[in-house]
């Protein structure tokens, strides 16, 4: 007997003058040791799906009709106390947005171990030892060290462990997994992946692995369902369906797929997704409002100049200098960006990346080391229409696309205010104009504006931050994992657009991403980081083909394969 | 920390001068002195003779200065109207203010923490709704109204409970009376310290309730459900300590308040504390206590504001960053 | 048996010459006596002087009390008499006024005391109820010969002790929280009382000390407000006691400036008209006042002083209520379509004052007067209107208690000409002159015959009558709360003796 | 078609092709979720039109109350006490009788709101707007400013209203000598409310401020460019204003009795034109003698009018958390 069985689900999110359908008529089962991925568009409703089945929709949205089984069991109609028993125990939940899942003002041991001690029968001090062993597991360094501190003081990958070590801290038979390894770097990913193969072979767990990435699905997925448009469009053996897609929209994804083997000039713009509304334009620079008036100085020489940057955290406060203790989160590291060109970042999950970008921004004050912006040197940057001007120029894109939105501004809003505060439309209109067009380039359409970030899917929330970093028209892009939650198709269009916006406009870019393929595609450095030291800087195609440092070919040899993919037919080729 | 801490030691005492400062300018508006002093008939010589041996003809900054040699040295003068020492009247009455203002801090956390979890909790439920309504009531109806209310009706009708005063007390090393150890003592401070706690009760659950509303519809509460934590351990670890920051702020100041200002209540149940001795000296216009007291007030919302400024460190982990 | 008795104010200080206020005094009484005291009916009285005779004009001989002794044991005799006097009389003392400062005292023998004096004086004693002797021995050992004044930066033994001759011991005393007396066996009087102890708290909020008495927590409470009298009354166990008091309540205006300070006339002082001041007398309803805010407690006057301090003034007659004449008069006036004038009045002194203000203020409004009324607590009001405020005032509602139970001391105070420092009557605070008055005021003070010296003081208070140089209201009542098991008097000059009390 | 598409996604879709006119403003607010959300709750539309009768009661007394209580010369003394129309010795002119001066009570409660509602949200504004500016820069910049300005507000936490008030109105008494009451009264009241309230903003918005500076959202204002003021009231306040609100509305019950307070200490308004608050100080002393109504009556206008508010405040709290709509 299968372990969940979800029949013809259908929830709803009742708007004000109208209701919204996030999934309908959705048939799943998932059997126990084996895993299910649930691929799809963003947005078509694959972490409602898995809300829905824990019952913790977001409200207003509820079950509006279907049936979801528990060992047989129906569970969507079970009243609180006993739906509560379930959550921890028998369903391990990991969601997909693993920054803000964290209770910022527990450290991760005391959620881990209250965590363990609701479930498990266990002591004090054993739940803890259980909690250091599960933090190692998921490949946290210094675990016990590590586990006193607090969840802002982790990178946005070690967030993403922690709550994978607490979905499953209680040993619980099904576990829904949202998105686990996103902000993942390869051999950590890897890691994970071993983690969750072992429980479903050893234990017997369930899985539901709901992901954009085709390389996890191929790796450990058993069965994959594909969802469009809040419905299921095609379900069956992984093998079955990524070798013989039949739906149109299986097909247009696996061919949107990247591949690190082979560099292509502009992904892929599938003809289904054009039909889906939000139909893609390739930008004409010329006539278009990002390309116009982009009267920025010349520099001669590197555009961005890091040298030996050094940035250490405080991570305990005493009255005692001695007693301090700091964390080193990024050593020496030096590297030039020229006009024009990606940059890319790859490296350990922890390893400063992030850092480094907030460096850049000003966020940080750096503890050594200089910045150079063309001639400014930003450290030292004082006076207020320099930084201005400088901002202007500078864009970013959080890595926590959520935490990164106001939540009580209207998303037109949140696009519009760079627009507005550095006066680059003459009027209202027009900036409405300019935001809705951005807001159509990202894939969401105009009508996304009127909503407020709560209201969207984690992929939606990305594609807003890339609008607003967008919408000064930047000289020079930090995109920290900018499409870590993006499904193939929807990031093969913002990739392309970004590409655009380089190819015509001479964008700068610092890219950070796990995503090997993804990198391959895009940049024309990288910079492997690890412990907070750059440890490798190459050429793009000479470092995938022949990787110099002992990391770097580790990094290479723990790509998901993509055998499965690449026996069907892919476009790219 | 300790930077912090001498940093704050320093301001201290700045704000302190302020206030006296303050104070002294102001209590030319407050009334006379003399004619509270003295008989009316007294005449306008032995006044003047009086005014120039209180040294009230001196100029203020005079006056101030002296007070302030003084005040380093704990001599807060003679109260006009007692002709005693103010640091010793301070001392005989500070028991009766610290033990009112415990019990109704006491009543109005007890009772405002749980309901404003409740109302948080259940939005919709019809108990929250009347909790909200009845309380709200209650502070729109003046200290003194609600004072006298209860009194007529639990002293005058029911005769359950005193009207006036702090009953029985017990002695307590030199100086400190307590009436918690006698049963009339706790009966006396049952209604002084509703009346004092109410409008801090309400606050306290409407603020709770208005935080509890928003934290618990974020992704980390939700979290904490799906990993099957009981209610208990939700609510008041995750959520209640999410809300904090605002409600640790206006709790601590409204137990300075309590403290502070206490005097409407001593006033109304003639609670020999020191806010009935504060308005006895406004109206008597009794400098030397006004101004002890003053700084007494002043003391106590710089210590307390500077927990609370240590509390949010102890409760926030985000803010220790870059801190002292 | 216990009293409990609660009183609006707090007993401050235990030095008898520390503050001249009656319920200070009133409290210690029970503690200190004089050479003299007050029977039920106020009459004089011998207390600690058996008898006292004029030898000549200025020298009275009192005979003292033989076997009084201390609370602490120690003996009465003339050399107490001696130093409380000069004690009395001392720097920090608040009733200079109770011995005149060039009177001299002379010890005849032990148990003999002369006083001699400049001049003739026939009221030197009246005051001295409440001029309290003290014991020469436990003050000098106890280092407290000098009054505890408001510029002592330390209280003396005397201000925090008490040792007198009276029916009652202090033995605790925590000023504004509690003070227990309890029965002094040596007292040379036969007691008529059967209280052991008492205890008095002050309950400074009326309806506290009224619901205290309703619930049966004291035995004895006052003042109590007029409007709570029915139903302590109505109340099983309780009654209301209420009495003339010698008070008289009256409105003062500024006859002084020749501009009003808080008015919207320009140029000219409307109040130095008496037709103007008599428009104000002939505008006020008293009647209205004593039933509607005095509920029937008080006692219309025509006069400046009490009835019962007066005997003639059955002779006077209030103008009467006509507000169509006072409209008349300020026509007269030139003030036919009214004007504008600021009102001080203080909210927490007198019985109901700030509900009269308000009704004097609706009443003038009808004859065109409009009053801005400035009610303000005591404090704020007495800094305000008094010498120490400048005489900041156009309009003032006082009232005005002869120390002495005497006409002169009404005169003196309140109705001779002053200066603008205060010099004259320093309570005049309208400032009119009468050189008559003051003409008067001289001759009574050292008149001895009873009979001329009325005559003298009727006349006076006509001139003042038909000027309307004030406007006086009525003597408000006593009113105490009082539990059905007490017998007590209630004395007029609203004194409490806790040797009149039984309790059963 | 299997998906049931948001009609505003449509009609969004259309608007692209063919851009439609812009509604009207009224049409806008007419058609907002603020609007909408305030129509769902029964609640709030009851406390709404509550609110909104009280306050046109109060701001149009001068032309419904049946008598004007502050014209002096309309009223007697020979009218005061009288009880409500249904009890006995009631008099017709009088619905819910009179109070100590013959005042009518119902006119009095309408005038004296005016007063109280006057004096009530001016200091409730000006308070909240101080305390919320000064505490948005405290827990903004921190350090030094943040120092100075909480220890001012300690300063200002020791003095009580009543205090203050008396300062005030010295300090009006120096500078303007004999003062006319009846105009400067108000803006004494309402200064020395605001002054002894904005401490309670002040610091709760700096406490909130503090954390939600360290929050992502504000580092990507910053990273855009965004000046600090415009960050702390565009971002950082719309976040912080939860406790606000609660703070607000309950203050305004503060306030209204507070006023009443410093009256009787002789620096609100005279006697002569009592607020709300005064009216129920003055039925206090009628408590015990059987007048009930003169305390009742006001005090139940009072805890309508608080009631009201409170409700209307908690909806608009709720409705600006685009979470809760
Ligand atoms: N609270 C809400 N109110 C209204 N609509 C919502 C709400 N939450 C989600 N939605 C909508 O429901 C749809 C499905 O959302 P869901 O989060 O399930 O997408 P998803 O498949 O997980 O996408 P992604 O891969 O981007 O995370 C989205 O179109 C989203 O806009
Ligand atoms: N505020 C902070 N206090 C203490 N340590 C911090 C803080 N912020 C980051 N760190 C530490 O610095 C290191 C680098 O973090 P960073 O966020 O740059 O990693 P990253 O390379 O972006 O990793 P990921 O790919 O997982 O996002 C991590 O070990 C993290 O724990
Ligand atoms: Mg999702
Ligand atoms: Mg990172």
């Amino acid at each position: 007997m299968s372990v969940l069985d979800i029949k013809d689900l259908r929830v709803e999110f009742p708007g004000r003058k109208s209701v919204f359908v996030a999934v309908d008529d959705v048939t799943l089962s998932v059997d126990a040791g084996k895993v299910l991925g649930v691929v799809g568009e963003s947005g078509a409703g694959k972490s409602t799906v898995g809300n829905a089945v824990i019952g913790l929709l977001q409200e207003p949205g509820h079950i509006a009709g279907g049936e979801v089984y528990l060992h047989g069991k129906r569970i969507d109609q079970l009243p609180y106390k006993e739906k509560r028993r379930l959550r921890g125990r028998k369903i391990g939940m990991i969601f997909q947005d693993p920054l803000t899942s964290l209770d910022p003002l527990q450290t991760v041991e005391s959620q881990l171990v209250e965590t363990i001690r609701t479930h498990l029968p266990l002591s004090g001090s054993q739940a803890r030892q259980r909690a250091i062993e599960l933090i190692e597991a998921v490949g946290i360094p210094d675990a016990p060290e590590r586990i006193k501190q607090y969840p802002h003081q982790f990178s946005g990958g070690m967030r993403q462990r922690v709550v994978i070590a607490l979905a499953l801290c209680a040993e619980p038979e099904l576990v829904i997994a949202d998105e686990p390894t996103t902000a993942l770097d390869v051999s950590i990913q890897a890691q994970i992946l071993e983690l969750m193969r072992k429980l479903c072979r050893e234990r017997n767990v369930a899985m539901l692995v709901i992901t954009h990435d085709m390389g996890v699905i191929a790796d450990i997925t058993d069965h994959v369902a594909v969802m469009y448009h809040g419905e299921l469009v095609e379900y069956g053996e992984t093998t079955q369906v990524l070798g013989a897609p039949e739906h149109p929209y299986t097909q247009s994804l696996i061919s949107a797929v990247p591949r690190p083997d082979i560099k292509v000039e502009r992904f892929p713009v599938v003809n289904y997704i054009e039909k889906a509304g939000t139909p893609q334009k390739q930008i004409d620079i010329a006539t278009h409002w990002l390309g116009k008036a982009r009267d920025y100085e010349k520099v001669s020489g590197p555009l961005v100049k890091a040298t030996d940057l050094d940035m250490r955290f405080e991570t305990r406060g005493s009255i005692f200098p001695s007693k301090r203790k700091y964390f080193q989160a990024v050593k020496k590291v030096s590297f030039d960006i020229n006009e024009g060109e990606t940059f890319d970042l790859v490296g350990e999950s922890g390893s400063g990346k992030s850092t480094i970008a907030r460096l850049i921004t000003g966020l940080y004050q750096p503890t050594g080391g200089s910045i150079l912006f063309g001639k400014t040197e930003l450290t030292s940057l004082k006076n207020r229409k320099d930084v201005l001007a400088m901002r202007r120029q500078m864009q970013m894109i959080f890595q926590d696309p959520y935490s990164s939105l106001n939540a009580r501004m209207r998303v037109s809003d949140i696009i519009a205010e760079p627009i507005k505060f550095h006066r680059l439309a003459s009027s209202n209109a027009e900036v409405r104009q300019i935001v809705d067009d951005l807001l159509d380039h990202v894939g969401l359409g105009a009508a996304a504006g009127r909503k407020f970030p709560h209201e969207f899917s984690g992929g939606q929330r990305q594609r807003i931050s890339i609008a607003r970093a967008l919408a000064t028209r930047p000289r020079f892009l930090i995109c920290d994992e900018p499409t870590s939650a993006l499904d193939v198709s929807i990031q093969a269009q913002i990739l392309n657009l970004l590409k655009d916006l380089q190819e015509e406009l001479g964008l700068t870019m610092l890219f950070i991403s796990h995503d090997l393929a993804v990198i391959r595609q895009m940049c024309n450095r990288i910079g492997v980081m690890r412990h907070g030291e750059l440890c490798e800087v190459a050429d793009c195609d000479q470092l995938f083909e022949a990787p110099q440092h002992p990391y770097t070919r580790e990094l290479l040899n723990l790509m998901p394969s993509l055998e499965l993919l690449s026996r069907a037919n892919l476009a790219t080729a | 920390m300790i930077g912090f801490a001498t940093r704050r030691i320093v301001q201290a005492m700045i704000v302190m001068l302020v206030v006296a400062l303050l104070a002294f300018t102001m209590f030319r508006f407050v009334g006379d002195p003399i004619n509270q002093m003295v008989g009316i008939e007294t005449s306008i010589e032995e006044r003047e003779a009086l005014r120039e041996r209180l040294g009230l003809n001196d100029p203020v900054p005079v006056q101030f200065f002296r007070f302030v040699t003084k005040a380093a040295q704990f001599d807060f003068g003679t109260s006009y109207q007692f002709r005693q020492p103010v640091s010793e009247l301070f001392a005989k009455r500070i028991p009766a203010t610290l033990e009112l203002s415990f019990a109704s801090a006491v009543f109005a956390l007890v009772v405002g923490i749980p309901m404003g979890i409740y109302a948080g909790l259940n939005r919709e439920s019809p108990v929250s709704k009347l909790f909200l309504s009845v309380s709200l009531i209650g502070i729109s109806l003046p200290t003194f109204f609600i004072g006298i209310l209860l009194i007529f009706l639990f002293s005058v009708t029911l005769q359950w409970l005193p009207s006036f005063g702090r009953g029985e007390t017990v002695q307590i090393g030199s100086w400190w009376t307590t009436g918690f150890l006698t049963i009339s003592g706790l009966k006396a401070l049952i209604l002084p310290s509703i009346t004092l706690g109410l409008y801090q009760m309400t606050l306290i659950m409407r603020l709770i309730r208005a935080e509890m509303l928003e934290v618990i519809r974020t992704d980390y509460i939700k979290f904490a459900r799906a990993r099957g934590l009981p209610d208990r351990l939700v609510n008041f670890r995750h959520a209640l300590k999410n809300t904090l920051v605002p409600v640790i702020t206006i709790t601590g100041l409204q137990l300075g308040a309590i403290i502070a200002f206490a005097t409407i209540t001593e006033t109304v149940f003639q609670w020999p504390g020191m806010g009935l001795m504060f308005l006895q000296a406004v109206q008597n216009v009794d400098i030397p206590i006004m101004s002890a007291y003053l700084l007494l007030t002043a003391f106590l919302f710089v210590t307390i504001n500077f927990i609370v400024d240590i509390l949010y460190f102890f409760i926030d982990p985000r803010l220790r960053v870059g801190r002292p | 048996e216990t009293l409990k008795f609660a009183f609006q104010g707090a007993l401050n200080a235990l030095d008898p010459y520390s503050l001249n206020e009656t319920f200070t005094l009133s409290s210690l009484g029970n503690t200190y006596e004089g050479l003299t005291r007050r029977g039920p009916d106020l009459a004089i009285e011998p207390a600690l002087a058996e008898s006292w005779e004029i030898v000549d004009p200025n020298r009275w001989r009192f005979h003292l009390r033989k076997g009084v002794k201390f609370h602490n044991g120690s003996d009465f005799t003339a050399e107490d008499v001696a130093f409380s006097v000069d004690r009395v009389r001392s720097e920090g003392s608040d009733l200079t006024t109770r011995v005149p400062a060039d009177a001299k005292v002379e010890i005849v023998d032990d148990y003999t005391v002369d006083f001699v004096l400049t001049g003739p004086n026939p009221i030197l004693h009246y005051e001295w109820d409440t001029f309290y002797i003290m014991d020469k021995e436990w003050t000098t050992e106890n280092d407290a010969v000098k009054v505890t004044s408001a510029s002592d930066t330390s209280a003396n033994h005397a201000a925090l002790n008490a040792n007198g001759t009276g029916p009652f011991k202090i033995v605790s005393h925590e000023a504004g929280v509690k003070t227990v007396y309890e029965k002094y066996d040596g007292w040379w009087d036969e007691a008529k009382h059967n209280i052991d102890t008492v205890e008095f708290t002050p309950i400074g909020s009326d309806a506290t000390r009224v619901a205290a008495l309703l619930s049966g927590e004291m035995d004895m409470v006052y003042p109590i407000p007029v409007q709570d009298i029915k139903r302590i009354n109505d109340n099983a166990g309780t009654k209301a006691l209420t009495g003339p008091e010698l008070r008289t309540i009256f409105l003062g205006m500024d006859q002084m400036r020749d501009e009003l300070l808080y008015s919207d006339v320009k140029g000219k002082n409307p109040l130095k008209d008496a037709r103007v001041r008599k428009a104000f007398y002939q505008a006020i309803d008293i009647e209205g006042i004593k039933k509607k805010v005095m509920r029937d407690l008080s006692n219309p006057s025509a006069l400046m002083v009490s009835p019962l301090l007066f005997s003639k003034s059955a002779d006077f007659e209030r103008y009467p209520y006509d507000p169509e004449a006072a409209k008349a008069l300020l026509a007269e006036a030139g003030y036919a379509d009214g004007f504008s004038i600021g009102m001080d009045c203080p909210n927490d002194r007198y019985v109901n004052d700030e509900a009269i203000c308000q009704a004097v203020a609706a009443m003038l409004a009808r004859i065109g007067v409009k009053v801005n009324l400035n009610a303000q607590p005591k404090a704020k009001y007495f800094a305000k209107i008094l010498a120490s405020g400048g005489y900041d005032t156009s309009f003032y509602l006082l009232g005005w208690t002869p120390g002495s139970f005497d006409s002169w001391n009404v005169l003196d105070n309140l109705m001779n000409c002053r200066d603008e420092s205060g010099k004259g009557s320093p309570f005049n605070n309208g400032g009119f002159c009468d050189e008559k008055i003051d003409q008067l005021t001289d001759e009574i003070l050292v008149e001895i015959d009873p009979e001329k010296r009325d005559a003298m003081i009727a006349e006076a208070f006509r001139i003042s009558h038909e000027n309307a140089y004030y406007l006086p209201l009525h003597q408000q009542s006593l009113a105490w709360g009082v539990s059905d098991k007490l017998d007590l008097v209630q004395r007029a000059d609203n004194q409490f003796q806790f040797r009149f009390v039984t309790k059963n | 078609m299997p998906f049931v598409t948001n009609e505003e996604a449509k009609s969004s879709v259309q608007d692209r092709a063919a851009p439609v006119k812009e509604p009207g403003r009224m049409a806008r607010a007419l058609d907002s979720d603020l609007f909408h959300s305030f129509l769902k709750s029964k609640v709030t539309v009851v406390a709404a039109t509550g609110t909104a009768i009280l306050f046109l009661l109060a701001f149009l007394a001068p032309w419904i109350a049946p008598h004007d209580p502050f014209d002096l010369a309309s009223i007697s003394i020979m009218d005061a006490r009288v009880p409500p129309v249904w009890m006995e010795y009631a008099d017709p002119r009088f619905l819910l009788g009179t109070d100590d001066q013959g005042r009518d009570m119902l006119s009095g409660i309408f005038y004296g709101m005016r007063i109280s509602l006057i004096v009530g949200f001016c200091s409730v504004v000006v308070a909240a707007f101080i305390g919320i500016s000064l505490g948005l820069v405290a827990g903004y910049m921190g350090g030094r400013v943040d120092a100075i300005i909480m220890r001012i507000a300690d300063v200002q936490l020791t003095f009580p209203a009543i205090l203050i008030a008396l300062l005030i109105d010295g300090v009006a008494h120096g500078i303007f000598g004999a003062i006319d009451r009846e105009v400067f009264a108000f803006y004494i009241l309402i200064v020395s409310l605001a002054l002894s309230f904005w401490v309670q903003y002040a610091r709760t918005v700096r406490g909130s401020t503090m954390v939600e500076k360290n929050k992502e959202y504000v580092q990507a204002a910053r990273v855009i460019g965004i000046p600090s003021v415009i960050i702390m009231v565009r971002h950082i306040l719309p976040n912080v204003t939860g406790p606000v609100l609660v703070i607000a509305t309950i203050n305004l019950a503060l306030a209204i009795v507070t006023e009443a307070t410093l009256s009787f200490l002789g620096v609100g308004m005279p006697p002569t034109q009592p607020s709300l608050g005064t009216l129920i100080a003055i039925g206090n002393d009628f408590l015990y003698s059987g007048e009930w109504w003169i305390a009742i009556f006001p005090g139940l206008a009072l805890a309508l009018l608080v009631l009201n508010v409170n409700l209307l405040g908690d909806w608009l709290r709720d409705a600006l958390n685009p979470k809760l709509r």
